[in-house]
């Protein structure tokens, strides 16, 4: 299938000598992130980020299943990532197939989980209903859309920012018996988080020397190696990964892991203005 | 992981138990099969070529309870990575439908199918006349209805696949037919039944060219002794002579 | 120049007179007017869709059979004795056989009395040189699907009434439908499996014993599925946009400009359980109007085979295999 | 009757919902589109012509490719069946033997759905076409419609009135031929309630029609500035 | 019964969309004494009986009396014959280079299509070089075939590899405005003006740009602007005011170059 051209040797280079002067190509400085937009709704649970021409959706949806048979009283969280054929002429497949290039979409389901659910981020406790019985499955589907660089940033905004805005029904547990009620007999219930995790990407360049935050697609497809944070506002780092690429010096993992944390709460009031914005569209109902 | 390109139903279902103690206990009796049959009795068998109108050769096989259909499509551009200057290649794929057997099968092919596969193969390869065909191949498929015992399904599938490879005027040394045997201790009980596979002590599968005198496979499970898998073999050399003067005859009919 | 008439009246295929001179356009029109023809075979393989558009223009079809006129459904009830309810049908070539088989699995939370019912049409390998070894073909999935559908919405079986064990146990019925012969007009000859093999499912007695949550069954098939209506699918093929065809063959299919199925009730054609109808060349109204008139003559003769098929012989299968 | 207030607070069963459409918004495929139709919104891409799959390509003309994928979850038949549907009714309109060995590869993604998802995505679809500059006969369009419990139809009607349904119906039309393209109807229905869902859905078709010419016209006149009416 | 969607007569539009069509009314200047009407047909319209049928959407367009073309937008570049193009060598194979073009098939240029090439002297491209060339063979059931040298002349005439400098990717419109403000047929006209150096001194972008930055430009009619200056600020300035422009109104372009042209001017300062 058609892949994507690499760049020329001709844009390799002149994006080089332009960071080497401390220039990116789209006016940025190196340690800028592109324009975030986020939308939510207009049903709960549904987000779509924009991250410059990067674009992510997340859809949450739950789902009553009996818990595993090792954590009776525990939720269950799921991630799954698709790269849609949309998002760029390299992920494409025949009907029915699953999205692009498939080793990619694991490894960003994998951050979203370590981001996610290992760093206890949501509340997985009080999605039970009757212990060892019934618990609530949350489900986060990603969906690739627009790829112009740094999915996995992007990707995260998405799923926290949807998990944020989602609302699962309200229940009465008598006995045995579990009555779901609709959103028109009780307010929905949103899901706690404990805390906001935040994804933050460096692309590094000029044999480890360079580095970038949230690189655009030039930049990833020129860069030596990449190193992704996920930390939250408190500095808290939740998860670091370096998969292969340029070999840094320790002095720089520390220098990125400061800027990822201001990062982090950068991004964090971004979605909580966006989950502001949303709530005074949303209609109010009422207990009746 | 559910089957995407399906209509799925629940997850999880499993054939439902029988309620202890409503089905009789087996007793095999030599004299008196429970279908009627003796030992050395084949079941019945009905045969009929040219079923698949799209295909180049076909044929429809029923004994007894068991129905087998077999569709054969070439010689025609051998699409796998193996190919032969020399000599053409046979493809088979053995498949049960879902309804076919007293236990739903599924859709996936199962052990038990990617084995009988490779016999069919291996069992029909020495009788076609593959060095005429270089660089082809020639596909079977079977698709068994309803099976009644899985080592006459085996058989009952060479001897189909066979009759199909005739009507495609695919040449070949010599018609294939194929019969198999239970043993129950000494005893050896010809074409067995779903029911008394169950309690047999082991089995046989004779695939046989009659006009030539030649086996070209033989397949046993079970531990015997040598004097009652010969009696087996001679058994299932008639039973295949006469397997094989309906297959004539039924080519006959469809010309 | 040869006019178009030196194509000779064409003659249906099986009656023995082969058609001795055929002509395709200008070209070979002088050819054959120099004494080269064309055997209606080769015919076919050079220009199959000409060679169907000589026919049609005449009135009558390669098969020799009228525009409007459907191929006999021949059905035939219990043909599997290890399926729960089984029937084959016969639509000129094309051979379909249903088997159903019931399982028994917990029921959604959101709905404890539901069973379930799996319909899956297979177009095995076996069937046509056009298929070949793998995950089902787009055509049996989306017929798979079309199906579940129109047998969902129009609640042909109420799922309720696959309820063993409120809560816990189920029937789900496995409905394939494997087409051993595809000579065309599988969707008609695949519902009328389905709806003929529906009719005949008999389930076992099955008790649920709560101590060991499993659910245990006789050994005989007894209780009939209650199943609200009978089904009739009628497809009819249009062919260069504007002649219609009742029930094409396999040959015809490939050359059809869009195809029209409709699902009729068995016993009052006034009423639809479903019409498709899938891209390809627009169907004005009246012609969508005129076919449903004449899909309700086959829905006729549909009931009928089916009457037949239940009197011929119900070799009901008695015993459980398990 | 007394006058009914659909569960989206329309009035009358004839009503569709407010629906409208932005196009060109991805960056990296030749076309999109966002088609909303009340809370139902599908984006579509279109790339192409487009380097084709080996076993897919034909000789004489372009592959058009259709990929559906709901707003959650894996795609399942479901799915197949609309790309199907939308597949064959492009195709139709697609002039592909300008394109031979090459792919047309039409994505949708279902952002939210709250009814009549089949009709909004196809409508996106012929939508992101043009934007792309696919060469086309004729714009296919689609209207969803369903007739409740009590034998009222209800036009463009949301997941909540879908779930009373007795039939829904389908239909797509184009803006040059006097017929129908598609049509999936389900459900228990007479003749006369589906020639009255035709009738129905082809005059609403008309508006869909209007929204693609005024939606294109827009996107001409940014272009071109005042040239474009010169 | 009225057709969906038909409401308003199409003689009056000048936008159409696909499936519009136009009756051509005879006009008595171009009409040949005894044939019909002859009309010729460009990009966007067919011919059907006595009418013009739109397929794609834009404006229609209309030269010499008796040519129609639709003048619309797109992205993917679909090769025609005797384009300038800019490409990336992908590959090489044999007597030849693989170019990607953006085209739906990738384009091949012969080792032979250079200025002076020979067997002996080949040129020396490696995978990821950048080509300025001209599409000597576009047709639909055939592989397109570039060409670094004009066939009339033997010379370069600008044409072959790029060193140094930037590519930005632009709609194919805004190509062919830098180019020209040309309809399909005069192409050939454009060839003979355009090289890298030499410029469309009727677009406003570069004469306005070119005012207070001294740069390069090659243009591809596949949508890609070859960019080169003296310095990296000044590169990604031009950029920027090409990326801006593409689809921006024609009163605007002004004010977007101003402001990148200021960014510069501050970033020249700070530096």
């Amino acid at each position: 299938m058609s892949k994507d051209v690499p760049p020329s040797i001709n844009e390799k280079a002149f994006l080089l000598s332009a960071l080497i002067s401390r220039q990116r190509l789209d006016s940025r400085s190196p340690h800028d992130i592109r324009t975030t937009r986020i939308l939510l709704g207009p049903q709960p649970g549904h987000a779509e980020v924009r991250l410059g021409k990067t674009r992510v959706t997340a859809n949450v949806s739950c789902e009553i299943v009996r818990p595993r048979a090792n954590a009776p009283t525990e939720g269950a969280l799921l991630f799954t990532t698709d790269f849609s054929p949309m998002a760029s002429p390299a992920f494409g497949d025949g009907p029915g197939g699953g999205g692009g290039s498939g080793g990619d979409e694991i490894l960003i389901a994998r951050v979203l989980e370590r981001a996610l659910r290992g760093s206890r981020a949501v509340d997985t406790e009080g999605l039970c209903i009757v212990a060892g019985e019934k618990v609530w499955q949350i489900k986060v589907d990603v969906r690739v859309i627009d790829h112009e660089g740094n999915i996995v940033d992007c990707a995260c905004i998405a799923a926290v920012a949807a998990l944020m805005h989602f609302k699962r029904p309200d229940v009465t547990v008598l006995g045995e018996d579990v009555t779901i009620h609709s959103t028109s007999e009780r307010n929905p219930i949103p899901l706690t988080l404990h805390h906001v995790p935040i994804c933050v990407t460096f692309a590094f360049f000029n044999q480890g020397m360079l580095q970038v935050v949230d690189p655009n697609l030039l930049e990833e497809q020129c860069a030596e190696g990449d190193m992704t944070f996920v930390v939250n506002r408190h500095g808290d780092v939740c998860t670091l990964s370096k998969a292969g690429g340029v070999a840094v010096e320790a002095g720089q993992v520390i220098h990125c892991a400061r800027i990822a944390a201001a990062k982090a709460e950068e991004v964090t009031d971004m979605i909580k203005a966006a989950l502001e914005k949303a709530a005074v569209k949303e209609p109010k109902v009422a207990i009746v | 992981m559910s089957d995407r390109k399906r209509v799925t139903g629940p997850e999880k279902s499993v054939a439902p138990l029988l309620e202890t103690g409503s089905v009789p206990a087996f007793i095999f009796n030599p004299d008196r099969r429970h279908d009627g049959r003796d030992v050395n009795h084949l079941r019945p068998v009905f045969m009929k070529s040219g079923v698949v109108r799209q295909a180049n050769g076909s044929a429809y096989l029923e004994a007894g309870k068991l129905k087998v259909a077999c569709a054969v499509y070439g010689p025609r551009q051998n699409q796998r990575t193996k190919i032969s200057a020399t000599k053409g290649s046979l493809g088979c794929d053995f498949k049960f439908s879902p309804f076919s057997g007293g236990r739903r099968r599924s859709y996936m092919k199962d052990e038990q199918e990617r084995e009988y596969s490779l016999v069919l193969e291996q069992a029909l390869s020495p009788a076609v006349r593959l060095d005429l065909i270089p660089k082809s191949t020639v596909d079977i498929f079977v698709q068994v209805l309803e099976s009644d015992g899985s080592a006459a399904c085996l058989a009952a599938a060479i001897t189909c696949a066979s009759l199909a490879l005739a009507d495609a005027g695919i040449e070949m040394l010599d018609a294939v037919a194929a019969c198999s045997a239970g043993y129950f201790e000494s005893t050896v009980c010809l074409d067995p039944t779903g029911e008394e596979e169950a309690h047999e002590g082991g089995s046989l599968v004779l695939s046989y060219m009659p006009s030539l005198n030649e086996v070209t496979h033989v397949i046993q499970s079970g531990e015997t002794s040598t004097a009652t898998t010969v009696k087996a073999l001679e058994l299932c050399v008639d039973a295949c002579s006469q397997i094989h003067a309906v297959m004539q005859q039924s080519l006959i009919a469809n010309v | 120049m040869a006019p178009a008439a030196a194509a000779a009246a064409p003659t249906p295929a099986g009656n023995g007179t082969s058609v001795s001179a055929m002509a395709v356009d200008g070209d070979v029109a002088a050819a054959a007017s120099q004494g080269f023809s064309l055997d209606p075979d080769t015919f076919q393989k050079i220009h199959p869709a000409e060679f169907h558009r000589r026919f049609l223009s005449q009135g009558v079809r390669a098969d020799g059979r009228p525009l409007q006129k459907f191929r006999k459904a021949k059905i035939s009830l219990g043909p599997v004795s290890t399926a729960n309810g089984s029937a084959m049908v016969r639509l000129g070539d094309t051979t379909i056989i249903c088997g159903v088989k019931a399982e028994v699995a917990e029921p959604k939370p959101a709905a404890p009395r539901s069973g379930f019912i799996v319909p899956n049409l297979d177009l095995p390998p076996l069937c046509s040189p056009n298929y070949r070894p793998g995950p089902p073909s787009e055509l049996a999935q989306t017929v798979s699907e079309y199906m579940d559908q129109v047998i969902k919405s129009c609640d042909l079986v109420n799922p309720e009434t696959l309820c063993i064990e409120p809560g816990h146990a189920v029937w789900v019925l496995y409905v394939d439908i494997v087409c051993l012969n595809h000579g065309g007009n599988v969707v008609d000859a695949a519902m009328i499996a389905l709806a003929a093999a529906l009719k005949h499912t008999r389930l076992p007695q099955a008790t649920y014993y709560e101590t060991e949550s499993t659910v245990r069954v006789t050994d005989t098939f007894t209780i009939p599925l209650s199943v609200k209506r009978t089904l009739v699918p009628v497809t009819f093929g249009v062919f260069d946009a504007a002649v219609v065809i009742a029930d094409p063959t396999a040959e015809e299919e490939a050359h059809l400009s869009t195809t029209l199925t409709y699902v009729l009730d068995a016993e009052n054609g006034e009423a639809a359980y479903g019409v498709l109808k899938s891209g390809g060349s627009a169907v004005p109204r009246d012609m969508l109007v005129a076919c449903w008139d004449d899909a309700r003559k086959r829905a006729v003769d549909v009931v009928a085979a089916l009457a037949e098929a239940e009197q011929a012989g119900n070799r009901r299968p008695d015993v459980a295999a398990v | 009757m007394s006058a009914r207030i659909r569960s989206d607070q329309r009035k009358l069963p004839s009503e569709m919902r407010p629906f409208y459409c932005s196009s060109a918004l991805l960056s990296r495929s030749d076309g999109s589109v966002r088609f909303k139709s009340g809370d139902s919104s599908v984006l579509c891409s279109v790339f192409g012509p487009m380097e084709v799959k080996i076993r897919d390509e034909k000789l004489d003309k372009a592959t058009v490719e259709v990929v559906f994928k709901a707003a959650a979850g894996n795609s399942t038949t479901k799915e197949r069946l609309y790309e199907r549907v939308i597949r064959e009714t492009l195709e139709a309109s697609i002039l592909t033997a300008l394109h031979p060995r090459s792919a047309i590869r039409i994505t949708l993604q279902v952002l939210t759905d709250d009814g009549g998802i089949l009709s909004t995505a196809l409508n996106a679809a012929t939508l992101a076409l043009v934007d792309a500059g696919i060469a086309l006969r004729s714009l296919p369009a689609g209207v969803t419609c369903m007739i409740d419990q009590e034998g009222v139809l209800l036009l463009d009607p949301t997941i909540l009135e879908l779930e009373a349904a007795r039939s829904t119906h389908m239909f797509v039309f184009d803006n040059i031929s006097d017929g129908a393209l598609s049509n999936i109807s389900t459900g228990s229905f007479s003749m006369d309630e589906y020639t009255s869902c035709y009738d129905t859905c082809f005059s609403a078709v008309a508006a869909v029609q209007q929204l693609f010419r005024s939606s294109v016209e827009g996107k001409v006149r940014r272009e071109h500035g005042p040239e474009a009416d010169a | 019964m009225a057709l969906a969607g038909q409401s308003q007569p199409n003689a009056a539009r000048k936008i159409l969309i696909p499936g519009d069509r136009i009756p051509l009314v005879p006009d008595a200047a171009h009409q040949s004494k005894e044939g019909p009407l002859k009309v010729r047909v460009g990009p966007g319209l067919q011919q059907e009986q006595g009418d013009l049928v739109a397929v794609k959407a834009g404006v229609l367009k209309q030269a010499g009396g008796s040519k129609y073309w639709m003048d619309g937008s797109q992205k993917r570049y679909v090769p025609a014959a005797s384009d300038p193009v800019l490409g990336t060598v992908t590959a090489r194979q044999g007597e030849s280079f693989r170019v990607d073009i953006g085209s739906a098939h990738p384009a091949a240029l012969s080792i032979l299509a250079f200025e002076g090439a020979t067997r002996r002297n080949r040129p020396n491209l490696d995978v990821g070089s950048l080509v300025y060339c001209r599409l000597s063979v576009a047709n639909k059931d055939m592989e397109p075939e570039l060409e670094c040298v004009d066939p009339a002349t033997g010379k370069a005439g600008g044409y072959g590899e790029l060193k140094g400098g930037f590519v930005v990717k632009c709609s194919l419109r805004m190509a062919r405005g830098y180019v020209n403000a040309c309809s399909p047929w005069n192409r050939r006209l454009v060839l003979i003006t355009l090289n890298y150096s030499l410029l469309n001194p009727k677009n406003p972008i570069v004469t306005i740009l070119a005012e207070s930055i001294s740069f390069e430009l090659a243009v591809g009619l596949n949508g890609r602007v070859w960019i080169n200056a003296k310095s990296c600020a000044e590169v990604i300035a031009v950029a920027k005011v090409i990326q801006a422009c593409d689809g921006a109104a024609a009163s605007d372009i002004n004010k977007l170059i101003n402001h990148e042209l200021r960014r510069l001017e501050d970033a020249m300062d700070t530096s």
